[in-house]
């Protein structure tokens, strides 16, 4: 069908994927070396994280826009 | 006596309708995470022990990630009407999913040694990561039934709801990982 | 219209009057108090009976009497005026309800509570160790290395100490005389202060006693050991009489 | 046979419920063989779980999906009279009757469990029922009451009339709808069933460690509860949805009866705080089951984390009692009154600045709890504020009643009572939100007079109030007036006598959940005894009054009270799609004195 655009929503897709893996590496390296006093660290990479997913997976936008019947 | 029709013919069809339930239960289940993540903190603060394989949860974090990203795509399939990579993308979501769980089971059988049920941390560990997996579990048995569903063909780019419902909670259950794998082995 | 308020008015004054000089000369609902800390909280309590009566008589007085002079004989044949709101009178009410909230808050509120705490941080003359168990109490002064089971006995005006905790499950600590209560948890040591202010003892006043006040099972009702306040001499002699027993 | 047809659905959830028994008995049994661990409650906990699905199959929740699933078209049996009242049904007028049926039932015999508590307590010393089953039936009386409390208004009578108020056809998911009924059963059926394991002494808050270590009966208590809970979220679930989703044209927030508004305040704490003291009960259930150590101090667990979870929902639970309660409360007062509702938007905020600060109050339950000592002021400062909005509601309501015209039947007769009742719960609270005078009175019978005017005095009041206000558009048909009048004059009489002779009795210290106390104690306890049995029997009239006007009242029309509110504008009882039009609205809820409004219609009162 329209496949540009389905390639470029996978492309969106795995560039949000790419970023939460990141935060996750970065969440894994700081959890590992850092050995105490770390929460705040946790807490700054966690709630970005979530709200790529919530954002971009989820697409809480809908929640706000018109209902379409 | 009468008979009638299963679905009323308004309501219950009206997709933002749906879409407004499944929020209202993911708030109400982010009330139950909340509690959670809060239950560890309260009792143990941020220690840690020093037994957790933290490769392991790497690995099963990147897992879980990883099927998101394919629910995501049998998502975006779905709505572009391509039943093969929907098909394709949700059995991956659920084949990364069971591995997500045996790396789970394989944790536990690890803590059993070093943090049993008996002491605060199993407690804590037992108990979030297990109720996590019984999400992720119910989670695969509805992605299951999706991929029944549509190899019945009853999803195409008009009417996907069952896919999007399944997915959105399939998302959600991973975010809930994303914060109960640096609480569980992460903070210190 | 306008003298519908002066009859409501004027009864809401004369019934706060006489509901206070009631309350004022009239009401001992609490039990005898026999330390410090049951005077702090006795006063906070009447303060807010008095504080709370106004409030009590100005609802009820325009409720019954609204009810009175609204009422039409069965159904109404004719609607109210159509009145939605009153900015003035919904300001004046969130207003004046927020100051009464602060100045409850700031005066019995916070003022009770350093009263309590400025008790607390004296060094105390007595301590006593209360440790809970299904269904009795063990205490131990633990200055002298005395125990006792069946009774607490502690002197007249000395400042007093008790650590609580509990052996199996959540009791609590509470002498109705002393207006003192703390619960009892186990793995956790809590505390709470007494300054006894009088002579007394179970036999004469039963608040005059250390009851349970959390359910703890089957014996928690009977869960309650008299206590006695001597004399310092009295106290000493008591003292010495125990330590011999052992 | 024929005639008891209506049983079936019933009977097949019965049958399902102990086939389901007995296959969860099997599994906890080879369960418990595998882990060698002959526990008990391992069985117990495998057996309900099953036996609940069992119930649901059989009664036919599951129904529709089910014959999907193997290929039947999805239609059953329903029947038309007071027989679908006992089936499965997902019309929410019927699930709102069966509901509100149920939870007066349960609330008559939570008030026998009250009576059976103060017979005992009539002597100082050992009575009826001795420590043993004093706890039981004290802790049955207090966890039945709250059910009801949480479920009767807004599981009831806002099933009936919300989507009615709204010119919705239905709720949202009339399924789930449904199912939130068919779940109370089973905990009812749970919770009578405790004294048969042993009972359970730990009150309806189960504090562990006490609730980890009593006997069986506690782990039925436990998963009562959960279940009821799960009844909870789906409700407040469904009603949320409903509201946002489903309101008829025109319908906009700002024209929403505040009854309706009261129940999305409500929903939102249901929906959200319940999750939290469902996952309290877990713990508990986990340690006991599981042999985990939540709340065992030995092995580094917490019995004050129970304590704030716990409370972290039950003190928004009171919210959820009492917003529906100030709902209908300023509802029926506007139509009374023929008065438009004073301060419609000043209530709509102050209900959901409620909501809000509900979930920061809940330490005030813990002050002499050992928690840590800067959580006093903070929490004292908030649960004094939240007074501040309670507080409107009176102003809205007696700016309502002024200058009005007064219509005192028996709801508006409830209405008066439960201002007045509530007037003195508000008050009472303050002694309790103030840490000084709350160290003397909290676990004190303060504290239950304090709460039984907020629940009974300002919620039980309203509910039935609300119940005669409800009553022609649920039957059709009217109650008898002079029995209504009866029942308020002397339920409103006994109640006040009751309770206030028991805050005196607190203040002087009666602890509360003993079965014997001081012998100077034993006058005012007689005396409360003796009102009880009177306030008991005020129910009496309410009873033959319900089922004789069902059966044989005068019609009443389609609005015999006149009211503006768009559920009485259809019929009465309303037809299965419950509007043969769909509605349009373009007026406000309340347009009483609007000039150019169309006079109510004229009825048989």
């Amino acid at each position: 069908m329209d496949d540009k655009n389905i390639t470029r929503k996978f492309r969106h897709g795995l560039f949000v994927f790419i970023a939460l893996i990141i935060i996750e590496l970065a969440e894994y390296i700081i959890g590992v070396s850092v050995s105490s006093g770390n929460f705040i660290f946790m807490v700054l990479l966690a709630v970005p994280g979530s709200w790529l997913i919530v954002h971009y997976f989820m697409h809480i936008k809908e929640l706000w826009l018109p209902p379409e019947e | 006596m009468s008979t009638h029709s299963e679905t009323n013919t308004h309501i219950g069809n009206s997709l933002s309708l749906k879409r407004i339930g499944l929020w209202v239960f993911i708030l109400s289940e982010t009330f139950l995470f909340g509690a959670l993540i809060s239950t560890r903190y309260y009792l143990q603060g941020v220690e840690r022990p020093d037994h957790l394989n933290q490769p392991l949860g790497l690995v099963i974090s990147i897992v879980l990630l990883m099927s998101s990203l394919a629910a995501y795509r049998g998502e975006v399939a779905v709505s572009y009407n391509d039943q093969k990579k929907f098909r394709i993308n949700i059995i991956s979501t659920i084949i990364l999913a069971s591995i997500f769980l045996v790396g789970v089971g394989w944790e536990w059988y690890e803590a059993f040694q070093y943090f049993p049920p008996s002491s605060a941390f199993g407690t804590i560990f037992f108990t979030m990561t297990g109720i996590h997996a019984f999400h992720v579990l119910t989670g695969m048995i509805a992605l299951i039934i999706i991929v029944k569903m549509g190899s019945d063909g009853r999803f195409n780019s008009n009417s996907y709801w069952g896919v999007e419902g399944v997915v959105k909670y399939w998302h959600f259950v991973d975010v809930a990982w994303v914060f109960i794998y640096p609480t569980l082995y992460l903070v210190n | 219209m306008k003298n519908n308020w002066t009859l409501p008015l004027f009864s809401w004054v004369l019934s706060t009057v006489i509901l206070e000089i009631l309350a004022i000369t009239n009401l001992h609902t609490l039990p005898s108090s026999g330390s410090k800390q049951a005077v702090v909280i006795d006063e906070a309590f009447f303060l807010l009976i008095y504080i709370c009566i106004p409030i009590f008589t100005l609802i009820t007085v325009f409720l019954i009497y609204s009810v009175f002079k609204f009422r039409s004989k069965g159904r109404p044949d004719k609607d109210g005026p159509h009145v939605t709101n009153s900015r003035n009178l919904s300001y004046v009410w969130v207003i004046g309800s927020f100051i009464l909230v602060a100045f409850v808050f700031v005066h019995p509120g916070v003022t009770g509570v350093l009263e309590l705490r400025a008790e607390e941080k004296r060094v105390p003359d007595v301590v006593i160790q209360a440790e809970a168990q299904k269904w009795s109490w063990k205490i131990m002064y633990l200055k002298e290395g005395v125990y006792s089971r069946n009774e607490i006995v502690l002197p007249a005006y000395y400042n007093t100490k008790f650590y609580v905790t509990s052996k199996d499950v959540l009791h609590a600590f509470w002498i109705p005389a002393f207006r003192v209560k703390i619960d009892a948890v186990p793995g956790m040591t809590t505390h709470v202060n007494a300054t006894p202010t009088k002579l007394g003892n179970f036999d004469e006043d039963v608040n005059y006693r250390l009851q349970c006040a959390e359910l703890c099972g089957i014996g928690h009702a009977q869960m309650s050991i008299p206590v006695r306040v001597l004399s310092e001499n009295d106290y000493k002699t008591w003292l010495k009489n125990q330590k011999s027993l052992r | 046979m024929t005639q008891l047809k209506f049983l079936w659905p019933i009977t097949r959830g019965l049958i399902g419920a102990i086939i389901g028994l007995l296959v969860g008995l099997g599994v906890g049994l080879s369960v418990s063989s595998l882990t060698g661990n002959p526990a008990t409650e391992i069985n117990i906990s495998f057996s309900y779980v099953f036996a609940l699905l069992g119930w649901l199959l059989g009664v036919g929740v599951w129904n529709s999906w089910i014959r999907e699933w193997i290929g039947i078209k999805p239609s059953y049996f329903e029947a038309k009279n007071w027989q679908r009242y006992f089936g499965f049904s997902m019309d929410h007028k019927v699930i709102g009757v069966q509901y509100l049926v149920t939870f007066v039932i349960l609330f008559l015999l939570g008030g026998f469990f009250a009576l059976l508590m103060r017979i005992e307590l009539a002597d100082s010393g050992e009575g009826l029922l001795g420590p043993n089953y004093y706890n039981t039936i004290m802790s049955l009386h207090g966890i039945i009451m709250v059910a009801v409390a949480v479920a009767a208004i807004i599981g009831g009578l806002s099933n009936y009339v919300l989507p009615l108020m709204i010119g919705a056809e239905d709720v949202a998911f009339p399924r789930i709808n449904a199912l939130s009924f068919w779940i109370i059963p089973p905990v009812a059926i749970l919770l009578i069933l405790t004294p048969l394991f042993g009972g359970f002494d730990s009150g309806w808050t189960a504090y562990p460690p006490l609730s980890v270590t009593n006997a069986d009966g506690q782990l039925l208590f436990l998963f009562a509860f959960l279940t009821f809970g799960l009844s909870s979220i789906l409700g407040g679930l469904n009603f949320l949805t409903t509201t946002i989703c489903l309101r008829a044209p025109g319908m906009t927030w700002g024209r929403l009866p505040i009854f309706v508004w009261s129940i999305v305040a409500a929903s939102i704490i249901s929906v959200t705080a319940t999750q939290v003291v469902a996952f309290g009960l877990l713990m508990v259930i986990l340690d006991r089951v599981a042999g985990m150590v939540f709340f065992d101090a030995g092995l580094g667990g917490k019995p004050l984390l129970y304590e704030h979870v716990f409370w972290f929902y039950s003190h928004p639970a009171v919210y959820i009692m009492i917003l529906p309660a100030f709902g209908a409360l300023l509802e029926m007062v506007s139509h009374f009154s023929r008065k438009p509702l004073f301060g419609y938007k000043l209530v709509v905020a102050s209900f959901l600045s409620i909501t809000a600060l509900s979930f920061l109050v809940w330490a005030h339950h813990l002050f002499t709890s050992g928690m840590d000592e800067f959580l006093h002021i903070p929490f004292m400062a908030i649960t004094e504020l939240i007074s501040v909005p309670t507080g409107v509601v009176f102003l809205s309501a007696l700016g309502t009643i002024w200058r009005g015209k007064l219509w005192l039947v028996t709801p508006m007769l409830f209405v008066v009572g439960t201002v007045f009742n509530f007037l003195i719960g508000g008050l009472t609270g303050i002694f309790l939100a103030d840490v000084a005078t709350d160290i003397h009175l909290q676990d004190t019978y303060f504290v239950v007079a304090h709460f039984h005017y907020t629940m009974m005095g300002g919620e039980i009041f309203m509910l039935f109030g609300a119940i005669y206000y409800w009553f022609p558009k649920m039957t059709g048909r009217l109650y008898n007036e002079t029995l209504g009048r009866l029942h308020f004059i002397t339920m409103f009489l006994t109640y006040n006598a009751l309770f206030i002779t028991m805050f005196i009795v607190g203040t002087n210290g009666m602890n509360r959940r003993v079965w014997t106390y001081p012998e100077n104690l034993q006058d005012g306890n007689i005396l409360i005894g003796v009102f009880s049995l009177l306030l008991g029997l005020s129910f009496i009239p309410f009873v033959y009054n319900m089922v004789a006007s069902w059966a044989r009242g005068t019609v009443s029309g389609n609005n015999p009270w006149g009211a503006t509110t768009l559920e009485w504008a259809t019929d009465s009882p309303p037809p299965e799609e419950n509007f043969a039009h769909p509605p349009k609205v373009d007026e406000g809820p309340y347009t009483y004195g609007q000039s150019g409004r169309k006079e109510t219609q004229a009825t048989p009162i």
